[in-house]
């Protein structure tokens, strides 16, 4: 199974530019069409599962706007907590 | 998004960045540089030793985005100024973002005097083969045939010249320490992009002369592209006219290895 | 300390180095060379910053981004070379950063010649680079002068964030006079608040003249202003030579004034009431001090190394109050004592009435010497 | 140095020129003197270094004291001169257009100054490189064979030396032991060695103008 | 001709073409930039030279070169542009070649902003290069002037072997208005008998600013003097409004000018007796005109988009003879008419004893209104 | 145009400004007639082009007309105005602190105008993009759901045309036809196939205002 | 010195010079390199249709030397305008003749640009390692190590940067047509040196695009040496660090062989 | 035998740099001590036997000031004669 992970969109940053939607290995993400941002921009958002992680589109957001999180192995996790 | 499993932070906006919003266009990749620059501070822990000098071009505003002390240079003038800082403390960190036409056309004379002094700054050079600020001019690294609002019938290089590749054109220089071409238009190129920017204030740190990092960027806006289809305007009709690569790489630095 | 025989040029360079400049940015050009030449012996000698820049524009750029680190700083050059300062001046005036600018003054317009000159007056007082600021401006008449307005040049830029001129012609720079240097001041980094240093403990701090926004640029605008009026109502500074009893005022600066003060002199030992006024500032300009003699006086001669261009500034001051008559010499021509001795008799001969134009009689006077 | 004081904290001072506004009062014309001086030829004779060591000798001798140069519009290989002037109060002028006395180094520099020297002035002339006599007769002046005696000497750099010497007899703006003290304390170092012949040169220019004046008294 | 509705900056490059321009060289800048965009298009179309130069300095250098071909030949800048061109100005008035230069004023100093303003008037006025010399600088207020001025500049550039400055604030070029356009006029080289354009069976020809004697520079720099001459005799212009029986005048040129009549116009309406006088040529300026209306009305009002530049050269005119007043907006700012209405209510209400320095009690009033 | 010919020969002239002094005089107040419209919203709204729309018409009516744009201080993206007079005498100040009619497009512009509107003049609210109602009683004024009125029009780009409709009912400066007519004359050659969809777009806004008015006169 | 036989003229003064003794320091091979420009200029019957660019430097007068139309460029931008003078008169043979601190330093950005645009002009380039006129300041091409009266330490390359080399810089641009390097101090050198100029001027009379022949030469007096011993400098000092050589060269000159 | 030859030095040009001297190879030049030029030169001369009309001395002069003249080899000057 792969890695498992998320992201959070800042709705302050995103300008709706879709290259993180393009870049996406997983095509999880999309643009939000129902909402606009502050600035009026249709946000990115995680569309669908499958993320992994990658930070794929945090590497191309032009804005920062994309935190990126993914979870830990569970060995890891273990010593972690530990 | 909610989640059940233990997870960790893998990105997350880099703390050499300020709160504020970029007025840049959507999808330009001025922000991912900027990005690159500001991951990079933070990785070398140089945010609170620099100074950056911003251009006139788009990026007139770089200061308003990175949490480190910045100037805004006039025009051109950049490597001047940087000069002038770095002269007067020279154990200070100091980088110049320009773009091209402010680089590589009005500034000329200050970029390759910069780099044939071995002046010890790092400039990170916004290639987007257009002066985007004023409304998409054509700039010294527009494509032979490009149309822009000066070049309306397409660039006629009889008239108006070749391009000029900048990165090989300094290259050729004794004081340059570090000179290379990268571009912005995936996510490989992206992490290879920042690779140099990062060996660029490595050579800075170590004192081994100018460095450059010339960046391929897209502007959406004046090529009339979407975001997406302008990062693949780079990858066909750019790169092939400004090769990437290595123009010059001090022997100190070759060891070096950046993961 | 014992005076000795200094270069005006030279002892600029000494001078600015006693006060501690930090950094001198500068390119060659006639007849300032020795200035630069001088800082590039002394300056490495002292672990301070010389450079030699690829251009005007560079040295003003370099200059300016010197400044920003709060350290002091100078360059020099002559007229071409200022003129391709403009821009740099502008932005160093918008940005609010202390810089000193010694301006060695050659014939022109254009490459002109090496020779003395007072041309470059409008340009260096009234603005040159776009927008509206105000730059102070000193103009030395002898090399002890030169040393002690150098001197004073970055107290001032500092006590005000503004731009310093130090204005001489050809002839300040090329000579040679006994003069006492100050003694040698430590480098005090005085790291004003607005310094960029590097963000470290502190908040960041941004240097920019752009303000894209018409009400902020007004503020600055007015701030710059503001600030000029302590200026205009504490730096004036003058020298006045037998005027307590004149009936004649000659006036000039820097050389054209020296030159006055001989042909004062010798109207004087003629019996005519005649006295010298010299600026020293030039900007701020003695406007107050110009009235105050124009009701008292019977006329004015101002004798310049130009076609008249503190001439302008004379003659608002005096308002149509008394007659005001211009004598100059152009394009690198000095002018001798006995050319102005002669003005002087002329002036005392038949005074005459309110002159709205004396750029215009000065030519009629010239085309009838000519026929 | 009189003066009102800079109106902020002594903190912002540096010894500078702190003066506001000064007036200044003439002497009394009796008590004012001034002696100007020119010496005019072309570049390489070390006219430019002669009029400095009257200079030195006259700020050491107390004087006031300016010295400028000025060079043809030729850059280079063409003429140069210099004015000294020495005086006992603040000099205006740095030129003046009629000088007391005047050293012509060639016949360029001679035709140039004969007519301006003042009325009762001194010219001393360069009788190696002219070929011609003065010809007026409101002036001191005398024509020397410097080159000549100079050679005679030994080198012939010290022809304008030379000149200085005659033209001080003439012209007793300052002693020859001023001038002295001023070449021992500025020759330049490699020219060192060159200094007893410079006190020479000093005495053979002075000499041989004592001596033209003496046979004219005969 | 039917007229159209016309962007300045396009009018204004419409106009250079039909006016026969051969070759245009610049470098964008805002708010200027529209008129090099229309020369890219429209030159190449009719076989003329167009070239986006790499920097202002090239490209007044270019024109330099171009204009000394005895060619019709034009740039355009804005603020910062010309302060980079201040070198190559003072160089081509030394060498005596004609160049029309339009400077589209923003806000400055600095980088500043790219809004409209006034704050170049010195610096093109009095001689922001090295030097003495005169350029001739026109004033629009409106669309169809910006055009017909246009026109005038070239010819009045050959006519006097002059540069002509015509200086626009962003308004002016931003701004449509139905105007006329001149008919299209052929290219007609006049081949002067000063151009260089190869020694074919003729003596060479040799164009140089350079006159290392100064006795030969003064002669050049008396030339210019007295070329300036009968340009001060016959070209200074400017328009009137309600003047004939007014007390008050106000004046401004360019959108200042444009503004005060809106105000002026109001005032009338309230039954003030005020009119405007708005200078067309800022230089020669209309010294005798002003002082002619200063003999006959009570009060002077000046108003400008700077710190009071124009100013001076009012008070210069009007010489201590009715009291002058200054409004001035800074930075990019464009005062409304109501802020002018205000100032001649002011004036209107209680006239002031002539006042010495307008600017001064101006500031004093705008700390008052900030209490 | 009067005036006092260039004193040079005709040869110089090419038909240009060859007035040097010009005395205007002023027409009487009743004579004359000055409206001043004001749109603003943010860039890509098509405000600069109706502005113009208005402009052309007015020009061709025979008016004496100005057009001026005015930026926020962000370039792209942020706000864009723009402001035409229309009058029957040379215009002075291209832009007026208190205009006779606004057309406001977004929330920041219906807060900025509304308490600048002359008393008695016009405003007309893009109604799709504010949450609030016109406060003020001294001027006339319209809430228009001018984004959703165009997508029922079939493009949503109409809507700043919708509100010019609406504007001249209330500020009746030109008639509908001018209008049309400059539309005709400038829109853009790829919009051409909108002409009629703008035509409609007109009488759209300016019906709306009729039945509103109606209703309230009911 | 009289002959008894029968004799003929093979070399005199070349015609494209005027009668006026030129104001160089003897020797100084600035005079070298006006007369290989006179010479060419003769031969290829171009005289009437040249218009030349003066800089500032030593060669500010040369417009007294040629006879042919001339004007005279601000310090650095005779480049640009001889690019003015070009675009109004394409027919006519323009060139600029630059010192090294003209052209290398403060004309940096407008050699470049002129060669970038392929702007078709030809120039006449003298490097003599210093600024001449001025009294032998630093220039771009100043030696590491070497004294000049700016660099009194000698031209120490950590502070005051690296000579630039000036050809070969240049001959990265496309629009560059043809781009030599020779030098003056022999006179087989000086023989190569005029068949350069006369390329260079082919070049321009075929519409090839920007030429440059860049010469080292001497300047004696700065230099502080006998003309004779500047030659040697010029052979031992500065060919090593400016290598002679052919750095761009148009296919279409190529076949071109001048006698 | 070489070709004979012979040069005209121009006291005008000639600043007495030597160049000439240096480069003649069969070093028949010398300054002339004895004399100057109008502008205070020791102008460069021939001073021996030996020219071959190489025009060296011309190619490195740096004023023009020489001239240079070469026999006609005896055939040719007969075509010429003739
Ligand atoms: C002296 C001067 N000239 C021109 C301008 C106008 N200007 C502002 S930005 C710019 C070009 C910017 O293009 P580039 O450097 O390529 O940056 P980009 O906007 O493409 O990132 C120009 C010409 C100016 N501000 N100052
Ligand atoms: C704008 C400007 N800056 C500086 C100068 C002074 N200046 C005159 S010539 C020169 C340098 C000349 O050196 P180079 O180009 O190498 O020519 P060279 O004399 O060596 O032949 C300088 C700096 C000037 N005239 N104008
Ligand atoms: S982290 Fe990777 S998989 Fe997840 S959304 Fe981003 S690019 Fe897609
Ligand atoms: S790349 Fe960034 S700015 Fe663009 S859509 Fe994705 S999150 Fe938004
Ligand atoms: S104009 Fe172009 S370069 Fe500038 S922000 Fe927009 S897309 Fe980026
Ligand atoms: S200074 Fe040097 S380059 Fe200039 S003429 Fe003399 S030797 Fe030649
Ligand atoms: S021609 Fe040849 S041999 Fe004769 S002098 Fe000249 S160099 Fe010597
Ligand atoms: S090379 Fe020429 S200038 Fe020099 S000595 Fe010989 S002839 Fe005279
Ligand atoms: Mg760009
Ligand atoms: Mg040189």
């Amino acid at each position: 199974m792969p890695v498992r992970g998320w992201i959070e969109v800042s709705e302050k940053y995103c300008k709706g530019c879709e290259l993180c939607v393009s870049a996406c290995p997983q095509k999880v993400m999309s643009l939000d069409m129902e909402h606009l941002t502050p600035k009026g921009y249709h946000p990115a958002r995680l569309s669908a599962d499958g993320c992994t992680g990658c930070a794929i589109c945090a590497i191309v957001c032009p804005e920062a706007a994309i935190a990126v999180y993914r979870e830990i192995p569970a060995r890891r996790a273990r010593a972690v907590a530990a | 998004m909610a989640t059940n499993f233990p997870a960790e932070l893998v990105y997350q906006r880099p703390e050499s960045f300020t709160e504020a919003l970029t007025h840049y266009c959507p999808g330009c990749t001025h922000g991912v540089a900027h990005r690159l620059v500001a991951e990079v501070l933070d990785e070398m822990g140089l945010r609170e030793k620099t100074i950056g000098v911003a251009p006139v071009g788009c990026a007139v505003f770089a200061y308003n985005y990175f949490d480190c002390d910045f100037v805004e240079a006039a025009h051109g003038r950049a490597p001047a100024m940087a000069t002038g800082i770095k002269r007067m403390l020279p154990d200070r960190v100091v980088f110049t973002y320009q773009g091209d036409g402010d680089l590589a056309s009005i500034g000329m004379a200050e970029i390759v005097h910069a780099a044939a002094r071995g002046e010890n700054i790092s400039v990170i050079f916004i290639n987007n083969a257009n002066y985007g600020m004023t409304g998409g001019q054509m700039a010294p690294t527009t494509l032979p045939g490009q149309k822009t609002t000066s070049s309306p019938y397409g660039r006629d290089v009889e008239q108006m010249g070749f391009p000029i590749r900048t990165a090989e054109m300094l290259a050729t220089l004794d004081g340059a320490g570090y000179v290379v071409r990268r571009s912005l238009h995936d996510p490989k190129n992206i992490r290879q992009a920042k690779k140099a920017i990062h060996l660029a204030f490595e050579a800075q740190v170590r004192g081994l002369g100018f460095s450059m990092v010339e960046l391929l960027s897209t502007c959406p806006t004046n090529w009339g592209l979407t975001p997406v289809e302008a990062l693949h305007w780079v990858e066909e009709r750019m790169i092939p006219f400004f090769p990437l690569g290595d123009y010059k790489i001090a022997p100190a630095l070759e060891e070096l290895r950046i993961r | 300390m014992t005076r000795k025989l200094l270069k005006g040029n030279e002892a600029i360079a000494e001078a600015a180095i006693r006060a501690g400049v930090e950094g001198y940015f500068g390119y060659p050009i006639t007849p300032q060379t020795e200035a630069l030449e001088y800082f590039s012996r002394r300056m490495p000698e002292l672990g301070r910053a010389f450079l030699q820049a690829e251009s005007e524009v560079a040295a003003i750029n370099m200059l300016y981004g010197a400044a920003c680190t709060g350290a002091r700083v100078m360059t020099s050059s002559s007229s071409p070379g200022v003129s391709l300062m403009m821009e740099g001046i502008s932005y160093i005036a918008g940005t609010e950063v202390p810089i000193v600018l010694v301006d060695v003054m050659r014939g022109g317009p254009g490459l002109g010649n090496i020779a003395p000159s007072q041309g470059d007056y409008n340009q260096i007082v009234h603005g040159g680079g776009h927008g509206d600021y105000f730059p102070i401006v000193l103009a030395p008449a002898s090399v002890q002068e030169a040393i002690d307005l150098t001197v004073l040049a970055f107290d001032l830029a500092e006590k005000y964030r503004s731009i310093v001129f130090v204005l001489v012609d050809g002839n300040i720079g090329q000579m040679m006079e006994p003069a006492e240097l100050p003694p040698m001041q430590p480098v005090k980094r005085s790291n004003p608040d607005w310094a960029v240093t590097g963000a470290q403990g502190r908040e960041r701090r941004i240097l920019s003249s752009i303000y894209l926004n018409p009400e902020d640029e007004e503020v600055v605008n007015l701030r710059l202003l503001k600030r000029w009026q302590p200026i205009e109502a504490n730096e004036i500074r003058y020298k006045e030579y037998d005027l307590e009893d004149a009936d004649i005022v000659v006036t000039g600066f820097g050389t054209a004034g020296r030159v006055s003060l001989s042909a004062v002199r010798q109207a004087r030992a003629e019996g005519i009431r005649v006295g010298l006024f010299r600026p020293v500032t030039l900007n701020p300009f003695p406007y107050a001090r110009i009235k105050e003699l124009a009701e008292r006086v019977q006329s004015m001669l101002v004798v310049e190394m130009n076609t008249g261009q503190m001439l302008d500034d004379v003659m608002r001051a005096v308002a149509g109050k008394v007659p005001v008559e211009f004598y100059g010499r152009l394009g690198g021509t000095v002018p001798f004592p006995d050319e102005v001795l002669d003005e002087v008799h002329r002036l005392a001969e038949r005074p005459e009435p309110p002159n709205g134009n004396p750029r215009a009689s000065w030519m009629e006077r010239l085309a009838a010497a000519e026929k | 140095m009189p003066g009102i004081p800079m109106p902020f904290p002594a903190a912002w001072g540096c010894g500078g020129y702190k003066v506001l506004h000064q007036v200044i009062v003439r002497k009394s014309l009796e008590q004012t003197m001034q002696t100007e001086i020119v010496i005019a030829g072309f570049g390489g004779q070390g006219i430019l270094f002669a009029g400095q060591v009257l200079a030195y000798a006259a700020m050491d001798a107390g004087n006031v004291v300016t010295w400028i140069p000025s060079y043809g519009p030729e850059m280079r290989g063409g003429t140069a001169n210099c004015t000294v002037i020495v005086a006992d109060e603040e000099i205006g002028s740095p030129l003046v257009r009629n000088p007391k006395g005047v050293i012509a180094l060639n016949l360029p520099s001679f035709d140039k100054y004969e007519p301006l020297v003042v009325a009762g002035g001194t010219l001393i002339v360069n009788g190696s490189l002219v070929n011609r006599d003065v010809v007026r007769r409101d002036i001191r002046s005398a024509i020397i064979p410097a080159n000549e005696l100079a050679e005679s000497l030994g080198d012939k750099r010290l022809a304008t030396i030379i000149l200085v010497g005659a033209l001080l007899v003439h012209l007793p703006v300052l002693p020859h032991e001023a001038i002295e003290q001023a070449l021992t304390d500025h020759l330049p170092e490699r020219h060192r060695k060159l200094l007893p012949l410079n006190f020479e040169a000093l005495r053979t220019g002075a000499d041989f103008v004592r001596k033209e004046l003496a046979a004219k008294a005969v």
